[in-house]
């Protein structure tokens, strides 16, 4: 491993306390992220993914969140204390976040340029003219057409991917060391978000900033990512280069989600539908938490909550099959299928 | 890599699970819609106590002129003007009960009523205000239910109609409402009164007759967001018919905000009756509201504070525990609040 | 005696004030300035428009006719600089005007002002709503009575300026009361050329108005409230010593209390009876009885109204002294009788009522006797009535009072109230759309025919249909009875006595009192008991206020 | 875009006209004689009396009359007060009750609006709790009562504030905040809930992402959209606070226009019941038109959804 | 699919839907589309979001009323039934399924109800036990079981719910089942269940759908034809073989390389056509080709001529001047054509 890592967590745990009981929404999360890397974090609705990134931000509402137990260490510091006022510091200028839902991440009664402006003037502490260029200088650069005209206009004047263009010019406004994006395109048209990443695609090679990808798009995953964490349950499943994942998968809901993408070459195949639903975090089962899913669970599974086990190097999964005393099994063979074939 | 807890797992744990997961299980109980806010109304404390007032006062409003051994029209002429007078209570000096006036002098004394008890009062003409109070709660409550009831029900349909057919034909409705809202409607009450007679009928129609409105705009927008939801699009395409789509999708969705707009409409009623009797167009007499109480006894704040005292703590309170246990409703019922 | 109760509440106070009171005061102490309040504001200036007590009191103040109101409520000289010269039939009166009469504009008074606002009243496009009121001079009413030959012709009424100071006034009859007429607002002058110039604005403003009396209006906030400044050019502005009244309008009851006690204001006028009790023995609380007079109306086309029984026994079905003293508790008396303590006296001073006595003194317990005895006539077991009454002040719960107090003491009788607002309860009582209504009268003029010709058969506001021929006889006989005051009153007191004991055509209740709180430092603040209120003409502040 | 302000200024005015009109009858209906001195009047003086006024005249002559008069200016005379213009005594009596209930709407929005946004801030909390107590008792207890209290205690125990009356600043204080108690009550609760909404829409988080204080985040960017639903309860509100002061108006002897215009009913003061009823409705329409051009301000995409193409 | 030879079950002639906006703006959300659906077959409908797909599901199932065109079930008019009793015929042949699985169910009711919804309006069931006897079957059918049936919709995840949606629109036995984007709301790996339940469905009941997505890998799969659409209009309509072989409109091109692969490899290595701009505004929509605006070939002729609906190949419709043989010369130098 070349570099220290720019930002780590290690073993978060946020729970929310709601009338129901408390949910605990990530249940002992670990990963690294270094400079320049783009990290990828996938998983079915609900496993985490966001509240680890709010997590990271400060942002975990409180109440009725509460960080249990974890260190988030940014450039080696513990951040997972801070107060406020520290907080705000690295909010925007050293970590930024991109969300979803570009117009609901907007601010409808504001101009676009405010919204830009804002965090310039908060961090760099420029005059309000050189904020006014910065802000139009930064549209020009995710491919806003004349900006100029552009900035004193507000959000719903803008096309979704234009909002969304603007949600990450706001994100890259003062030139952050991480970048957190929230599933930045699942609410964007096939199009569109081809234009997105793209746009992320060329700022992440100029920039060199170091990206968190949240997202449940393999697609996106396959087009983004150097490396991958596969979330399930609130906790780690997998994680390893994206090659390892797609490639050589280690883990049973990894499998899942590979085989129930349809495959462009297998057309008359059933799709592997992963069955049941993922478990209730209010009451997370004591062994594995996609042991009630998983069609190769064993007793064990139910019971004991497989720890995070390297598997290579860059590679770790969570699943008893790896464990030598577990009987060898291999991924279904569309998964392999799948990945191996280019269309 | 040595002695990690996992290594200790006896290996026959490591074949396949025997026991099949049920993949297709529900976790807990059924919880309807109901059960879920009325768990979440009892965990708020306000609405709680506000349930608890109004039975409390709903009770006492018909067990009150029960045991005073006085009726409400009762009239005792060398009584008249009596502060409130408690048994045991008269000798704790702080609390209002012990029969002096504000100015010291004590008219049970002053008049040798030694064993007579007016345990809030009697008023300018005799008659015991305790009586008066609760019967006057009674129909305080009568003309807010029923005034609440009937806007609930001209405003639901009337707001169901405009939002259901929407269009041209909502339009029209809305205009009207707008012209209704424009007239003064103290014309309308006056108007209302003289021909139907006072009395508690004519009050009550002359608050739906404008009463209803804001029902009518609660349910209108709530059928214009829900008539477009896709359970409806699907219960069409099934075939169903207006009514259906009304009374077994539309209504059934709507009743939270109904419900907490009836919620509020009863102290708005009983708030407006107060409003009329200041207006010297209220309950007829010998009768009395809380609300006609409140403005009578209001003329003696000085002289005979007892007479407003304690009408307008048992409105206050009402409406208070009103709009309390409303409060608490809509927090319960809507799904954006959270506790 | 009636009229003298007034000014003895002033008596008595001078020179004791208490520290308190003292130190409380304004800087505005030692002024001559009094403070006022009034229910609601000035509706008009102009003479020929007003109906309303607080404008009959703003121009009883700021105007002044032929004759004003002293502290008696007798007639005083005001506009008229001598007695006036009566003919002998009584029928023609001739007045001469002062010379230093003038107008604020510094115009004289003329007789001609006179006669253009006794005009203006009568003429059909100023109709003035009490223009009734003038029926004594010759062809007043002819001249508004559709149909008559001379409806409409103003000119024909009978008042003439001989000169520019002699008025000469003709009336139809030669009626004792007419005195006290000349000094109602609504016979006062309007300065002819001024009011023409203005025309329907004549008497809305400060600006739009001339005064020719104790004071001018020197300002005027409609809705807020309006002031008076001393005349300086009144003929008689030496008498006046007050610098300025201010007046401000107060509706609700509880603020005119709390401007009192703060002393903004330096009477509060119509207390609640509870404040009877309150104020107790203190010096500041005073009663006056006003000539208005309550009474239940008996709707006579009810089948069991025309039942004399059933009348009885609801005049004598309830307590009216307890009604008086305990529930009003403000100086209201219990009236056995209709005409008003106070209202009209012979030359001799004496009060009518001195002559004409009391009614229906049997006890309450034989009320239910008499009902049954009804009853058992109309062939009824029991009989529900309604009792119509309005929304104005204690209306309601005189009411409620004589409901409970009927049920109780005539079994098998139900009362219902029917309270409706003032205006329709007129309505109401006009159209005979009711069974018995609480209502009240007071007087046009100073004497007992005011009350008495109401239950004239074909009079217009016989509202109950009472009708007998004999009472008519009666009523006809006293009221052409203009020479000997004595025997009229003599021949009225029969017809009333016709009227309460014999036919109990109508139950009156009351004689209402007013209760009032006024500053000891207040001097000679005159009350009437006809027309204006008060008079601040010879009113002052004395040191006491310091 | 012009199309659209010239349909919506036609809906104004019917709305207007269908209102008079109808104000028109019902005050037909109202019983009773607009003669004070009815009571003494004989029905032979009564017709006299009509005939002066015009009020023999048939229903569709007098209709027709009041819309030439009021085309013209004139809104007739005063029944009550003689000789007076109705249109002059309406705008003087206006103006006590549109100052009284515009400061009363400011103060109360302020206040409520403040108590709204630190209860929905600090939820769940006493602070929470107080302005809940705050806005129920507000809506709960009868104006008449607390301005009752009110005037018994400033102006009479404690002699600060003067009783009654409508002369200087110190003669606002106890009706403006007796008037604004409602005001308050109602926008607070609207205020927080609308709040609470606000604070967790994603464009919080992203403001808070950019590293902006919770306070900036407050003022510049929660206030501003929670606003947006808090201005259609604020409509039905100025109509009823600028309109409805009668109570207030009444016990604090101010010269404002809702005493004068329920006693013009009590009355039968026809041209004074119809001026002020077509003076409200203008208010009213204004109002509700006024706060859809704010919200256009408050909200851009109201605006510019109008102005574009 | 080795279908016999096809028989038309939906013929949609012309069909136009305009929205009237308000201020005098219509929207032509869908503004002329004319085809078949055979039976037994899944017409897949993609495009961009606003582009009318769900438009034409509604109004074919009759929740809009078309502006003009018809839509033909086995030749007759869907529009055209008269009395309560035709409508009510003409309910049970054709059948949404929608989208939000949350919102699709209403919230007050148990499953029980909301399955046996089209029971209860064409009286299928004359007994209660009738009744849910059926709603068990149907449970059973969707993979769900007869517990399930007292439970309300927010207590099932969103794969559940949608399978709910399905059963409910199975209750009245349907030839045909518009999907309106049935599983865009959905987890991937919840996906499969539904399109596998889909399937399984259309074998075992031949049934024929309208599938409606903008996730084109999904479509493929599922669809025996697919139709794409841009901005109300049909842009192509091929088999799926053959529009994902040989895309001919430069959008469907655009749309098919815009779709990421879960393949990093082949991600690394591929060209992608992005196509700049953003969907115009049905409202206001350019003059000729819909698609010009952000055509890369877009010559004069696109924006005067409105293209036709060409045959270009068989079987495979396309609306595009570069195929039509009347334009060629303007696209001499469109290596595509
Ligand atoms: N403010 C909150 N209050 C209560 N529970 C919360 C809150 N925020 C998140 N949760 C719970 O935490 C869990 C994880 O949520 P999270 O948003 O991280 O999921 P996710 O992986 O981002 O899902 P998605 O793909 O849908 O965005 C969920 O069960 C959610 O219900
Ligand atoms: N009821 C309606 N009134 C007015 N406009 C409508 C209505 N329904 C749809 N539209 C408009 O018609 C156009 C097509 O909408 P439609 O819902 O058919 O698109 P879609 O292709 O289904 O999009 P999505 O993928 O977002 O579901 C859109 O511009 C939409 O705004
Ligand atoms: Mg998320
Ligand atoms: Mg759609």
């Amino acid at each position: 491993m070349a570099k220290d890592p720019i930002l780590s967590v290690k073993n978060l745990r946020v729970s929310f306390h709601t009338y129901a009981g408390e949910v605990q929404a990530v249940r002992g999360m670990d990963f690294d992220l270094r400079e320049g890397e783009t990290l990828a974090i996938v998983g079915e609705s609900g496993s985490g993914k966001s509240v680890t990134t709010r997590a990271v931000m400060g942002l975990i509402p409180k109440p009725p969140g509460e960080i249990k137990d974890g260190e988030i260490l940014y450039k080696g510091k513990n951040i997972i204390n801070y107060k406020e006022k520290e907080m705000q510091k690295l909010r925007g200028k050293e970590i930024s976040m991109i969300f979803q839902d570009p117009m609901s991440a907007l601010n409808p009664t504001m101009k676009v340029g405010a919204q830009i402006v804002e965090g310039l003037k908060k961090h760099q502490k420029l005059t309000s003219s050189q904020a006014k260029e910065r802000a139009i200088e930064l549209l020009r650069l995710v491919g806003i057409p004349y900006p100029e005209k552009r900035i004193d206009q507000f959000p719903h004047q803008f096309s979704g991917g234009m909002r969304q263009r603007v949600v990450i010019a706001i994100a890259l406004a003062c030139d952050p060391k991480v970048l957190i994006a929230d599933e930045p395109t699942t609410a964007l048209d096939v199009t569109i978000q081809a234009q997105i990443l793209e746009l992320m695609n060329d700022l992440k090679e100029k920039l060199g900033t170091a990206i968190v990808l949240i997202t449940h798009d393999l697609g996106v995953v396959a087009n983004m990512a150097d490396r991958v964490i596969v979330m399930y349950g609130g906790q780690v499943a997998e994680t390893g280069t994206v090659d390892e994942i797609f490639y050589q998968p280690k883990h049973p809901y990894t499998w899942g989600l590979l085989s129930s993408m349809p495959n462009p070459n297998m057309k008359e195949e059933v799709l592997q539908a992963i069955p049941g639903s993922p478990p209730d975090l209010s009451d997370p089962p004591v062994g594995c938490p996609f042991a009630a899913r998983c069609p190769y669970a064993m007793k064990v599974c139910v019971d004991h909550n497989p720890a995070l086990e390297p598997i290579s190097e860059t590679q770790k999964a969570a699943c008893w099959l790896n464990d030598e005393r577990s009987p060898k099994v291999e991924p279904p063979e569309r998964v392999l299928a799948g990945g191996g074939s280019t269309s | 890599m040595a002695n990690k807890p996992q290594d200790n797992i006896s290996k026959d744990l490591f074949t396949p699970a025997t026991e099949t997961f049920d993949q297709e299980k529900v976790s807990g109980p059924s919880i309807s819609f109901w059960q879920d806010a009325f768990r979440k109304l009892r965990k708020n404390k306000g609405a709680i106590v506000g349930i608890f007032l109004v039975i409390i006062i709903t009770a006492m409003s018909f067990i009150g002129p029960e045991i005073s051994g006085h009726k409400f029209s009762d009239q005792e002429i060398m009584h008249t003007n009596l502060p409130a007078r408690i048994p045991v209570l008269e000798n704790i000096s702080w609390l209002p009960f012990d029969g002096t006036t504000n100015i010291g002098t004590n008219p049970y004394e002053d008049r040798n009523l030694d064993d007579v008890y007016y345990w809030f009062g009697s008023d300018n003409l005799g008659r015991d205000i305790w009586t008066r109070v609760w019967v006057g709660t009674q129909i305080s409550l009568l003309i807010g239910v029923v005034a609440a009831l009937l806007d609930l029900l001209i405003g639901t349909l009337y707001g169901a109609i405009s939002g259901f057919f929407g269009g041209r034909v909502d339009n029209i409705m809305q205009r009207i409402i707008e012209v209704l809202v424009g007239i003064p409607n103290l014309i309308v009450i006056i108007m209302l009164l003289i021909y139907l007679k006072p009395g508690i009928p004519a009050i009550i129609l002359a608050m739906v007759i404008t009463g209803w409105v804001n029902m009518g705009r609660i349910v209108r927008s709530q059928i214009l967001k829900l008539k477009n939801q896709e359970y409806i699009l699907a219960s069409r395409t099934l075939g169903a018919s207006n009514s259906r789509l009304i009374f077994k999708h539309l209504f059934p969705n709507s009743l939270g905000q109904i419900i907490i707009t009836t919620m509020f409409t009863i102290p708005t009623a009983i708030f407006f009756e107060a409003f009329l009797s200041f207006i010297g167009l209220g309950v007829p007499v010998p009768r009395a509201s809380l609300g006609s109480l409140v403005d009578s006894g209001f003329d003696s704040l000085q002289t005979f504070p007892h007479m407003v005292l304690f009408p307008a703590i048992v409105i206050s309170v009402l409406l208070i525990s009103f709009n309390m246990v409303a409060d608490g409703l809509r927090d319960a019922i809507d799904p954006k609040m959270r506790d | 005696g009636g009229g003298s109760d007034t000014e003895s509440a002033d008596n008595g106070t001078d020179g004791e004030t208490t520290e308190e009171q003292a130190t409380d005061e304004s800087a505005a102490a030692g002024e001559q300035v009094l403070n006022l309040s009034e229910g609601d504001e000035i509706s008009s200036m102009d003479s020929t428009q007003i109906t309303d007590t607080i404008s009959f009191t703003a121009l009883n103040n700021a105007m002044e006719g032929l004759l004003r109101m002293d502290e008696n409520d007798q007639t005083v000289l005001g506009m008229a600089a001598e007695e006036p010269t009566i003919s002998e039939d009584g029928t023609v009166w001739t007045f001469k005007i002062r010379d230093d009469a003038k107008w604020s504009n510094e115009e004289p008074v003329t007789a001609g002002d006179f006669v253009y606002a006794w005009q203006k009243a009568l003429s059909p496009d100023t109709l003035s709503q009490y223009a009734y009121i003038f029926a004594p001079v010759k062809n007043a009413t002819a001249i508004i009575t559709d149909g008559s030959d001379v409806f409409g012709q103003v000119d024909q009424l009978g008042v003439k300026a001989v000169d520019e100071k002699t008025l000469e006034i003709t009336l139809e009859n030669p009626v004792p009361y007419f005195k006290g007429l000349l000094a109602f607002p609504v016979y006062f002058p309007q300065p002819e050329a001024f009011a023409t110039e203005k025309g329907g604005a004549y008497g809305t403003t400060v600006e739009n108005t001339l005064y020719n009396g104790p004071f001018v209006l020197s300002e005027w906030n409609p809705g807020a409230g309006w002031s008076f400044a001393k005349n300086e050019g009144y003929w008689d502005a030496e008498t006046v010593q007050l610098a300025a009244v201010n007046v401000q309008v107060v509706k609700d009851q509880q603020a005119d209390m709390s401007l009192y006690e703060t002393g903004e204001i330096d009477q509060k006028w119509g207390l609640r009876g509870e404040y009877a009790t309150r104020f107790q023995g203190n010096e500041e609380l005073h009663e006056f009885k006003e000539s208005a007079v309550f009474y239940l109306l008996f709707n006579n086309t009810r089948e069991y109204f025309q039942n004399e029984n059933i009348r009885r026994a609801i005049e004598l079905g309830y307590d009216k002294e307890g009604h008086a003293t305990v529930i009003q508790n403000n100086g209201s008396v219990a009236a056995d009788y209709l005409v008003p303590q106070g209202l009209s006296k012979t030359e001799d001073g004496a009060d009518y009522r001195e002559i004409a006595g009391t009614f229906n003194d049997e006890p309450t317990d034989a009320a239910n006797e008499y009902f049954q005895k009804g009853l058992q006539e109309l062939g009824q077991e029991s009989l529900t009535i309604e009792l119509l009454t309005d929304d104005t002040e204690g209306a309601g719960l005189t009411a409620q009072f004589i409901q409970e107090q009927l049920q109780q003491n005539l079994q098998g009788l139900t009362v219902n109230i029917n309270q409706q607002p003032f205006t329709q309860r007129l309505d109401l009582s006009a159209s005979q759309q009711f069974d018995m209504v609480i209502s009240g009268w007071s007087p046009d003029y100073q004497d007992p025919q005011t009350f008495l010709e109401l239950f004239i058969c074909d009079n217009g506001n016989n509202d109950g249909k009472y009708c007998n021929e004999e009472y008519d006889a009666l009523m006809a006989e006293a009221s052409a009875e203009f020479d000997d005051i004595q025997k009229r009153f003599e021949l009225f007191a029969e017809a009333e006595k016709l009227l309460l004991e014999g036919d109990v055509a109508i139950s009156p209740i009351y004689q209402r009192g007013i209760l009032y709180l006024r500053k000891p430092y207040v001097q000679d603040l005159y009350v009437h008991v006809f027309g204006a209120e008060f008079s601040y003409k010879w009113a002052s502040i004395d040191g006491s206020k310091n | 875009m012009g199309k659209y302000a010239l349909s919506r200024l036609g809906y104004m005015v019917v709305t207007f006209i269908v209102i008079a009109t109808l104000t028109f009858l019902l005050m037909q209906g109202l019983p009773g004689s607009p003669y004070k001195n009815a009571e003494k009047l004989s029905p032979a003086q009564i017709e006299l009396l009509n005939e002066r006024y015009g009020l023999d005249d048939p229903l569709p002559e007098r209709y027709v009359t009041f819309w030439v008069n009021m085309f013209q200016g004139d809104l007739g005379q005063s029944f009550q007060y003689p000789g007076r213009d109705v249109l002059p005594m309406i705008t003087a009596r206006i103006q006590p009750s549109a100052v009284l209930g515009l400061e009363a709407i400011i103060l109360g929005t302020v206040v409520g609006l403040i108590l709204g946004i630190i209860a929905a801030l600090r939820q769940n909390t006493s602070i929470d709790y107080i302005a809940l107590i705050i806005a129920v008792l507000g809506i709960s207890i009868p104006s008449f009562v607390f301005a009752g209290v009110m005037q018994y205690s400033f102006g009479v125990e404690f002699r600060i504030l003067p009783v009654a009356g409508w002369d200087g600043l110190e003669y606002h204080v106890m009706p403006v905040l007796a008037l604004s108690v409602v005001v308050i009550a109602t926008v607070a609760r609207f205020m927080r809930t609308e709040m609470i909404e606000v604070l967790g829409q994603d464009y919080i988080i992203t403001a808070r992402a950019k590293g902006v204080s919770p306070l900036a985040v407050i003022i510049k960017h929660s206030i501003r959209n929670a606003l947006i639903p808090v201005i259609t309860i604020l409509g039905p509100l100025v109509v009823s606070i600028v309109t409805g002061s009668l109570v207030i108006e009444r016990i604090f002897g101010i010269p404002g226009i809702g005493e004068q215009f329920v006693q013009s009913i009590l009355v039968n003061d026809y041209p004074v019941i119809m001026g002020t009823t077509l003076f409200y409705s203008v208010i009213f329409i204004v109002t509700i038109f006024l706060i859809d051009i704010f919200y256009g301000i408050i909200d851009p995409r109201i605006r510019l959804a109008g102005g574009s193409n | 699919m080795s279908k016999q030879k096809n028989e038309t079950l939906i013929h949609v002639d012309g069909l136009k839907k305009h929205f009237d906006v308000g201020r005098g703006q219509i929207l032509k959300a869908v503004d002329g589309l004319t085809f078949d659906i055979y039976k037994g077959e899944t017409l897949g409908l993609v495009g961009e979001s606003g582009c009318g797909k769900s438009t034409v599901g509604r109004t074919m199932s009759r929740l809009y009323n078309p502006t003009e065109g018809d839509v033909l079930y086995d030749g007759k008019s869907v529009y055209g039934a008269k009395t309560q009793k035709d409508k009510l015929a003409m309910d049970r042949k054709m059948q949404m399924i929608f989208q939000d699985p949350y919102s699709s169910l209403n919230p007050r009711l148990i499953v029980r109800d909301i399955i046996a919804e089209g029971i209860d309006i064409h009286k299928l069931a004359k007994l209660n036990k009738e009744r849910s006897d059926r709603v068990t079957e149907l449970l059973e059918t969707v993979g769900l079981n007869k517990e399930h049936a007292t439970r309300y919709a927010h207590e099932f995840s969103g794969g559940q719910r949608q399978r709910i949606g399905i059963a409910r629109a199975l209750a009245v036995d349907p030839d045909f089942i518009i999907a309106d984007e049935p599983i865009s709301a959905l987890d991937v790996s919840i996906q499969a269940q539904v399109v596998n339940l889909m399937k399984d469905l259309q074998r075992d009941r031949g049934l024929t759908y309208l599938f409606i997505a903008h996730d084109l890998s999904m479509v493929k799969y599922i669809s025996d034809r697919v139709g794409v659409m841009y901005l109300g209009h049909f842009a192509e309509l091929a088999s799926s073989d053959d529009l994902y072989a040989e895309p001919l409109h430069p959008y469907t091109r655009a749309l098919l390389s815009a779709i990421p692969l879960a393949d990093p490899v082949a991600e690394r290595t591929r060209e992608r056509i992005v196509i700049e701009g953003d969907v115009p505004s049905p409202v206001d929509p350019p003059s000729g080709c819909p698609f010009r605006t952000r055509c890369p070939f877009a010559r004069e002729v696109c924006a005067e001529v409105v293209p036709q609906w060409l045959e270009a190949r068989s079987n495979h419709y396309v609306a595009c001047h570069i195929h039509d043989p009347k334009h060629a010369d303007q696209f001499r130098d469109v290596a595509m054509a």
